[in-house]
């Protein structure tokens, strides 16, 4: 046994690297395949699921025994290939490849290579490399290898996203977020740096205490750096047009992965800290409320599906931030109580996001591949024409509201739990952040759930509000298998959450190990909530067969909705999305700033006119771009500089050195 | 004869206000042609004793600078048919004070270096300074490409100047090289200059200034 | 040995004028490189004997910009006889020979360990690259040339001057009158500081405008926008990185006088200042030939930022001298081939290239990702260095000024990059014969894999060439 | 039980109306004679309109088990239940409002709208009010919270107490739909809330909704009971006191569904802010 251990130790760690070298490589056999043929396609999904396994199993191993890690020479300026998976690592990579596959065979009925003879091939080449460059930066034990994986991460996304760079929006929204993500890894190098001259290595690693200047320096440069790749709110700005532009299967790769990879950074850094200052658990935890709040609200005005979607993610990192909030403030504490539930509920709401946006992406491709169009007024009646679709929609939707018996509900729950304990703690004024966290948190759970209504009832319910939408069909089984896959762990985590607390604990215990270790288990109720979770079904189930004998027994006719006596009710009297959220865009106006056009409907007969409400991304459309646009006019009066007379040429030369020598 | 080298100075320095002051191409073709030859008798003056290559170098330099450059670019104003430069960026006069400040600047800086004892009190380096100067003033003022590659003589001829001070330091080729380059670098100007004038039909800049931002 | 390199060159030159073919003649480029090349490696692999003479020798600094300089040709010359090969009705003869010449010229002002040889080799190199900027013989052409030769004639006096103060110094300082560098360096402590600084000045300023650092870099847009793209890619990397090995000998010399510390702060002010310049005039620019131009202004900037922050940053920057160069290669030959096929380098024109020319139009992609230092490109641990030794150096201004310009060049890059690269190629485009041709792809798709393989993977003998060339520099042991 | 709460507030209507009013179990009889009528959909509708009702319901079962009735602790209580407590009515109004989605009719998702919109604000407002509770008895379960200990808890924290028992009387007007947010009972649709939601179900359905509304009123009621009764002793006597607590807690609101005016939509958001800021001045007394 002891000389076996270290042996499959080591094989754990190059379990991982194969995973990633697989992944990297899925789409290359494809490139030399046949414009037409799927087997290009095949091939990378087979190798892209062989891969997520090697890398699920390396990281299930990883979980059961701490791994040594590998540490070879890498030759390169302050690099080392240096990996090791502990707990915090384990999860991500876990979630990283159980959606990169899923994803990879939803691809193969949603981007088939006989559809897109164009770009099919480029998009599986990316999205391997993508998936490879998380697991890469996942694992990195090395700044140096850290970034490679970052940076092959971000220009992958970008390329994946440029597939269908024939389109003009799509041009745009990749060029704000490549600049988006070369802010962050600007922010990153310099980060990277002062972490350099602070400790004296590469590693992650406080080899030695870090002075509190270089502390608060990486701890602003992490939140920008970092804070931008997971879309904190207002540096969210690249996220909303990417997410919807890009291939459905890939805004469920962005969403539900690529944006957690800045939580990572954030737990992987702030691990670094044992004795962070007060604030810092404050800051974060104030981000988080601003973030999860106004990204609900955003989300709530959008009439574009997916773009609603991407606002979500914004909400649901926030939410993540305030689990992580507490947790910093537990850990400048002491307590390790709030150490675990703040960080143990942001872990696993980072995984439960990947699983419940994910599966909301794959559904929403699938309306999308089905319908054409994004625009939500014109779906609807969709639950009889897609039912699977509709109800793995539903799935998702009830599980990101939090609400029981699902997966969201759990992680929402931890982090309440440690909302309410820090609320409750006696010391000075700490306990405030926690007292404005819980009602924050609530009053995101009823907007997220008045969305989720709102988009599920206007997508699936009801009548079709177009033409196009009366004809869709239900997708082929590619799309439908891997939601279906995504709604079992959705209810498994939700039902039985007791299984993964020792996975959150290890991941607790490598974040903080100075602490002393409290398992969730008895910090938490998971037991009864599973009791109950069952329960409510069994009952619903209990409830549902009687109803159906009822109905058996006493035969209901049908009819048409009762129109309250209204003469030629029509599809398009339906109550629409834009409507259903209009008071709540109204309360929160002063931050969405709506663009609202109404129909002049004075006088005895109005003309006809058209209603319409919009609204645009405050922070880029009403910030950002205004400002680069003067930046680019102020940057434009310098162009007379060079302006092509050789006489101003030669005295610039003369000027300077004028200049030199009085400075010698 | 190593006393004829500060009054030769001093006319080097008041050809240089002649180049500044003047508008006639022709004038200032020869003016420059003029300071070349000056410059190659000051070689043998700094230099005490006649070395055989010595005396090589004086006649390369007298013919090179004083023969062959001013006879191409009289050549060049002949087929190019123009006969004056037109009124500078700033005007003559302005132009006279900046070079007659320039010197007197060129004499305040070589203050500051320390001097060799050989040349302690001798002209020669605040007299480079300033013929380079009036030589980027011409650069930087003229409108004419011909005035500029007379500017660009009149800097090389501050160098030569400046080199001058080092003739013992200096070994035979890098004097040679100087020359060459000096040589071959007018002769490409020449050949564009040819080229200028068949594309424009002038020797006006401001036929050059297409590329620009 | 190193006069073989030297002349070897010069004779296919001469050669050139004799082939008639306008054909043929090319392949003297690829066949003068590839000897160029092959005693290049013979050299530093040590087989071949080096005698260092006392004009011509190897020290660590010029080992290491020779291999680069001699690899950097060797890639060029391939892709030159494709591309000349590509316009048969265009003369080559004095092109193919003032390339040669231009190659030997070069090799001359690397080795030579003279003063006054290597100013009158880099005189020549600017010559001779005259008629290569005027290779088209057009008006814009013409005036790109007129414009390169005056500045860099301008240039190249001052950088005389400068000689004449240096050497000066040393007559003053009673140190013997010989002006090689081996002597000047020993006798540093000697010589006059005075005179040091003066001539570190001018000379400064004299090769940084041969580099093409700003203010002094106004010539470069236009001779990079009209000549040909290996003329470009050979003049920024080849011609610039002359200039800074120069740079580098009188910065060596200032090192050993232990007076320095103005040298330093003037290189980091003007590197800065390069980056800035080139921040602004990328922000928007509408032709993708001037752009890559101001690209290289920005990096002779980082070059010189780095020797001034010194410390790692000195291993940094001469790292970055090789990324730069490689990286530069494949940008201007893509460049090259894009031009070619729509015949325009306005952005308005140009779109959809990686659709019209997947090879070309990814590369040049890869390319822009490699030159804004993104890992895994070599680009990004070089510049990584230089960041890092400011922040260690303590001067959290400088590197957060570097940051800044990064993210400027990269806003402004990208924008002209990706209208170039992404959308659908306009029918006119589309209608052009032009295809990717072996001798057109293949040495950009080698320089890409070079910097590519310097990202993942820097080969331990290169790494300790480098050290010791920045050993070499600092005047340590 | 909570049928009977219905009847009382209708007999305290009537009463001040000077009508004698439907006799106290008239709820019961029509719940019972709804359960028995056959039903009918509309062709519009799918699963999701006949789920609505039952998880209605069930999810109102389950939070009532979860409060303590009476002097009794609670059937189900753990450490974080207040917040299970909440997100079970999320979970039942998320159904409901989808049911009546599903019908596709311009006043149902009209009244859906409704609905989640004010819920939006009554969710904060809660759960300040849970944050004083917490802070006052240093618990996370409704059990303890509104348990044995309150007694001691109105000693140093009475006056935040009192605020949040006015703003959890405010909130619970708004769930159970009652003037002066809604009117349950007028017959012009535009202005309801619940009551427009649920045009569509009838028979079995619409028993099951009533009743789980009722439920609702009951499990509220009994939190606010408890609060503003912290009685802790025989339990028998806390039954007793219970259901005083809760009938004077119908009368009380027949009483102000009579006396008071309904409120205009737009005029709606504004009570509840101020519940919410009366539950949050809660938390800032207890604080100092």
């Amino acid at each position: 046994m002891d000389i076996v251990e270290p042996m499959d130790v080591l094989m754990t760690d190059w379990l991982v690297i194969a995973a990633i070298v697989l992944a990297a490589a899925s789409g290359v056999p494809g490139l030399w395949g046949a414009r037409q043929g799927d087997k290009g396609e095949r091939t990378a999904a087979a190798l892209m699921v062989i891969g997520a396994l090697c890398g699920i199993v390396g990281a299930a191993l990883a979980i059961a025994r701490p791994t040594a890690g590998i540490d070879l020479g890498w030759p390169v300026p302050g690099g080392r290939f240096a990996t090791r998976i502990d707990g915090i690592s384990a999860l991500f990579i876990i979630q990283i490849f159980l959606i990169s596959a899923l994803g990879s065979v939803y691809g193969l009925g949603y981007w088939k290579q006989s559809e897109h003879p164009r770009d099919g091939r480029k998009l599986r080449l990316f999205y391997g490399l993508i998936t490879a460059g998380m697991a890469l930066l996942v694992c990195a034990r090395n700044t140096m290898l850290f970034m490679a994986g970052w940076e092959i991460m971000a220009m992958a996304a970008f390329l994946s996203l440029a597939v269908q760079d024939d389109q003009r929006p799509v041009r745009e929204v990749g060029y704000v977020y490549m600049v988006a993500t070369r802010l962050a890894t600007l922010c990153l190098f310099a980060m990277f740096a002062v972490l350099f001259v602070a400790t004296g290595n590469f590693d992650f690693a406080a080899s030695r205490p870090i002075g509190p200047g270089a502390a608060t320096a990486i701890l602003l440069l992490a939140i920008v750096g970092f804070g931008l790749k997971a879309g904190v709110m207002p540096m969210h700005v690249w996220l909303p047009g990417a997410h919807a532009r890009a291939p459905s299967h890939v805004s469920a790769l962005m969403s539900g992965v690529l944006i957690k990879m800045g939580i990572y950074g954030f737990f992987r850094m702030f691990s670094l800290f044992p004795h962070p200052p007060l604030w810092w658990g404050q800051l974060v935890l104030v981000l988080g409320c601003v973030s999860g709040v106004l990204g609900v609200a955003f989300a709530i005005s959008q009439h574009d599906f997916k773009r609603l979607l991407a606002y979500h993610s914004v909400e649901n990192i926030g939410i993540i931030c305030m689990g992580l909030g507490v947790a910093l403030l537990g850990r400048s504490l002491g307590d390790s109580t709030l150490v675990a539930l703040g960080l143990g509920g942001a872990m696993l709401h980072v995984w439960n996001h990947g699983m419940f946006k994910g599966l909301l992406f794959l559904s929403a491709g699938s309306v999308l591949h089905a319908t054409h169009t994004r625009e939500i007024d014109e779906l609807g009646g969709l639950g009889k024409r897609m039912p699977w679709t509709a109800l793995a929609f539903l799935v998702g939707a009830v599980a990101i509201c939090g609400l029981p018996p699902l997966n969201g509900f759990i992680s929402e729950l931890l982090v309440y739990l440690g909302l309410f304990r820090s609320a409750a703690l006696p010391q000075g004024t700490i306990w405030l952040t926690g007292a404005l966290g819980a009602p924050a948190l609530a009053l995101i759970g009823a907007l997220a759930l008045a969305c989720f209504v709102k988009v599920h009832g206007a997508m699936f319910l009801g009548e079709p509000r177009s033409e196009r939408t009366g004809h869709a069909t239900e997708s082929n089984r590619f799309i439908l298998a891997p939601m279906a896959v995504l709604a079992g762990i959705c209810f498994f985590v939700g039902l039985l959450p007791g299984v993964v607390a020792p996975v959150l604990d290890r991941a607790v215990r490598a974040w903080a190990p100075e602490l002393s270790e409290q398992p969730l288990v008895v910090l938490a109720p998971l037991a009864w909530v599973s009791l109950v979770g069952g329960l409510l079904l069994l009952a619903l189930l209990v409830g549902a067969s009687l109803f159906r004998r009822n109905l058996r027994r006493k035969p209901a006719g049908t009819t048409g909705t009762w129109d309250c006596g209204y003469v030629a009710p029509g599809p398009t009297m339906q109550y629409s999305s834009s409507s259903f959220a209009q008071t709540l865009v109204g309360l929160f106006s002063w931050a969405l700033r709506p663009k609202v056009s109404r129909p002049d409907t004075r006088g005895l007969f109005p003309h006809a006119g058209a209603f319409t409400s919009h609204v645009d991304d405050v922070v880029l459309d009403s910030i950002l771009i205004p400002a680069a646009q003067l930046g680019t006019r102020a940057v434009h009066w310098f162009r007379w500089v060079q302006r092509g007379s050789m006489q101003a040429y030669l005295l610039y030369i003369l000027l300077t050195l004028i200049v030199l020598f009085f400075w010698r | 004869m190593h006393n004829l080298v500060a009054p030769l100075l001093v006319v080097v320095l008041l050809f240089n206000l002649f180049l500044l002051g003047t508008s006639r191409l022709q004038a200032v073709i020869n003016a420059s042609a003029a300071q070349g030859v000056i410059l190659g008798i000051l070689t043998l003056c700094v230099h005490e004793g006649f070395g055989t290559w010595m005396v090589l170098i004086t006649i390369v330099t007298i013919f090179v600078k004083g023969v062959l450059i001013p006879g191409m670019l009289l050549r060049a104003i002949r087929d190019a048919a123009i006969r004056r430069e037109i009124e500078p960026f700033i005007g003559f006069l302005p132009c006279l004070l900046l070079g007659a400040l320039g010197t007197g600047a060129s004499l305040i800086f070589a203050r500051t270096l320390p001097l060799a004892k050989e040349h302690v009190g001798s002209l020669l380096v605040p007299a480079a300074m300033a013929t380079v100067w009036t030589g980027f003033l011409v650069l930087t003022t003229r409108r004419k490409a011909i005035n500029q590659v007379v500017g660009y003589l009149v800097m090389e001829n501050g160098i030569y100047i400046m080199g001058l001070t080092l003739l013992h330091a200096m070994p035979f080729m890098v004097e040679m090289g100087v020359l060459l380059d000096l040589f071959v670098a007018i002769f490409v100007m020449g050949i564009i200059l040819n080229h200028i004038r068949r594309e424009f039909s002038s020797l006006d800049t401001a036929h050059l200034s297409a590329l620009k931002e | 040995m190193l006069l073989v390199q030297v002349l070897l060159p010069l004779l296919l030159g001469g050669l050139a004028f004799a082939i008639r073919s306008n054909l043929k003649r090319p392949w003297l480029l690829p066949l003068g490189g590839a000897f160029h090349f092959a005693i290049t490696c013979a050299l530093l692999l040590g087989r071949a004997p080096a005698p260092g003479n006392a004009w011509l020798a190897l020290d660590p600094l010029n080992k290491v910009v020779l291999g680069f300089l001699s690899l950097l040709f060797f890639l060029c010359s391939v892709y030159a006889r494709g591309y000349l090969v590509s316009r048969p009705n265009q003369p080559n003869r004095i092109f193919t020979a003032s390339l040669l010449v231009f190659l030997a010229m070069l090799t001359l002002a690397v080795e030579a360990q003279h003063l006054g040889l290597m100013w009158v080799a880099i005189e020549a190199c600017t010559l001779s690259s005259a008629p290569l900027i005027y290779f088209n013989q057009n008006p814009r052409s013409l005036e790109a040339t007129w414009k390169y030769m005056l500045i860099g004639s301008v240039g190249i006096a001052l950088a005389l001057l400068g000689s004449y103060f240096l050497a000066y110094s040393a007559l003053h300082g009673g140190v013997g009158a010989s002006l090689f560098f081996r002597d000047l360096v020993r006798e540093a402590p000697h010589l006059s500081h005075p005179w040091l600084r003066s001539a570190f000045i001018l000379l400064f300023v004299g090769y940084g405008t041969k580099m093409g650092l700003a203010p002094m870099h106004t010539w470069k847009p236009d001779a990079y926008g009209e000549a040909p793209g290996l003329v470009g890619a050979l003049l920024a990397g080849g011609l610039t990185t002359a200039a800074f090995l120069a740079v580098l000998r009188f910065f060596q010399i200032c090192n050993a006088a232990h007076d320095v510390a103005f040298a330093r702060s003037m290189m980091v002010a003007i590197g800065l200042f390069s980056m800035a310049v080139a921040a602004v005039f990328m922000v928007r620019q509408r032709d993708y030939k001037r752009m890559l131009a101001y690209s290289s202004v920005e990096h002779m900037g980082i070059l010189v930022l780095g020797i001034g922050i010194g410390g790692a940053g000195i291993f940094g920057s001469l790292l970055h001298l090789i990324n730069n160069g490689l990286t530069k290669g494949v940008l201007f030959l893509a460049a090259a081939n894009i031009h070619r096929c729509y015949g325009s380098k306005r952005v308005e024109d140009v779109s959809g290239a990686i659709r019209r020319l997947p090879i070309t139009g990814a590369l040049f992609l890869a390319g822009f990702f490699a030159i804004t230092g993104s890992p895994p490109f070599g680009p990004f641990f070089s510049e990584f260095t230089i960041l890092r030794a400011a922040v260690a150096a303590g001067r959290f201004w400088v590197a957060g000024l570097f940051l800044v310009m990064l993210f400027v060049v990269f806003v402004g890059m990208s924008a002209t990059v990706f209208a170039v690269v992404q959308g659908e190629p306009s029918e006119k485009a589309a209608a052009s014969g032009y295809k990717d041709s072996f001798f057109t792809v293949a040495p950009v798709i080698v320089f890409l894999g070079l910097v590519l393989l310097l990202g993942v993977y820097v080969p331990p003998p290169l790494s300790r060439a480098l050290h010791d060339a920045a050993a070499f520099i600092e005047m340590k042991p | 039980m909570p049928l009977l709460l219905l009847g009382i507030i209708g007999k305290t209507k009537a009463a001040f109306a000077g009508r004698v009013g439907p006799p106290v179990l008239q709820p019961y009889f029509d719940v019972i004679k709804l359960l028995r009528k056959g039903s009918v959909f509309s062709r519009t509708t799918t699963w999701v309109f006949k789920a609505g009702p039952l998880v209605g319901l069930v999810t109102a079962l389950f939070a009532a088990t979860l409060i303590p009735l009476g002097g009794h602790l609670a059937p189900i209580s753990f450490e974080g239940d207040l917040v299970l407590f909440a997100y079970l009515f999320g979970l039942g109004r998320f159904f409901t409002v989808a049911a009546a989605l599903d019908t596709g009719s311009a006043f149902e998702g009209m009244g859906g709208a409704r609905e989640v919109t004010f819920s939006c604000l009554t969710e904060p407002a809660l759960f300040f009010g849970l944050i004083v509770l917490t802070r006052l008895s240093g618990s996370l379960s409704l059990s303890t919270m509104i348990g044995p200990g309150l007694g001691q808890a109105w000693h140093h924290g009475g006056a935040s107490l009192v605020l949040v028992g006015f703003s959890l009387f405010i909130v619970l007007l708004t769930e159970t739909c009652r003037i002066p947010v809604d009117d349950p009972n007028t017959h012009l649709e535009l202005t309801m809330i619940h009551e427009v939601m649920v045009l569509d179900h009838g028979g079995p359905a619409l028993g099951l909704i009533e009743y789980a509304a009722a439920l609702k009123l009951f499990v509220l009621g009994s939190v606010l009971v408890r609060i503003a009764i912290p009685y802790s002793g025989d339990p028998w006597a806390g039954w007793g006191l219970f259901a005083l607590g809760m009938i004077l807690l119908a009368v009380l609101i027949g009483i102000v569904e009579s006396t008071m005016a309904r409120l205009r939509m737009a005029q709606v958001p504004i009570l509840l802010v101020a519940a919410c800021l009366l539950s949050a001045f809660g938390i800032v007394l207890v604080a100092r």
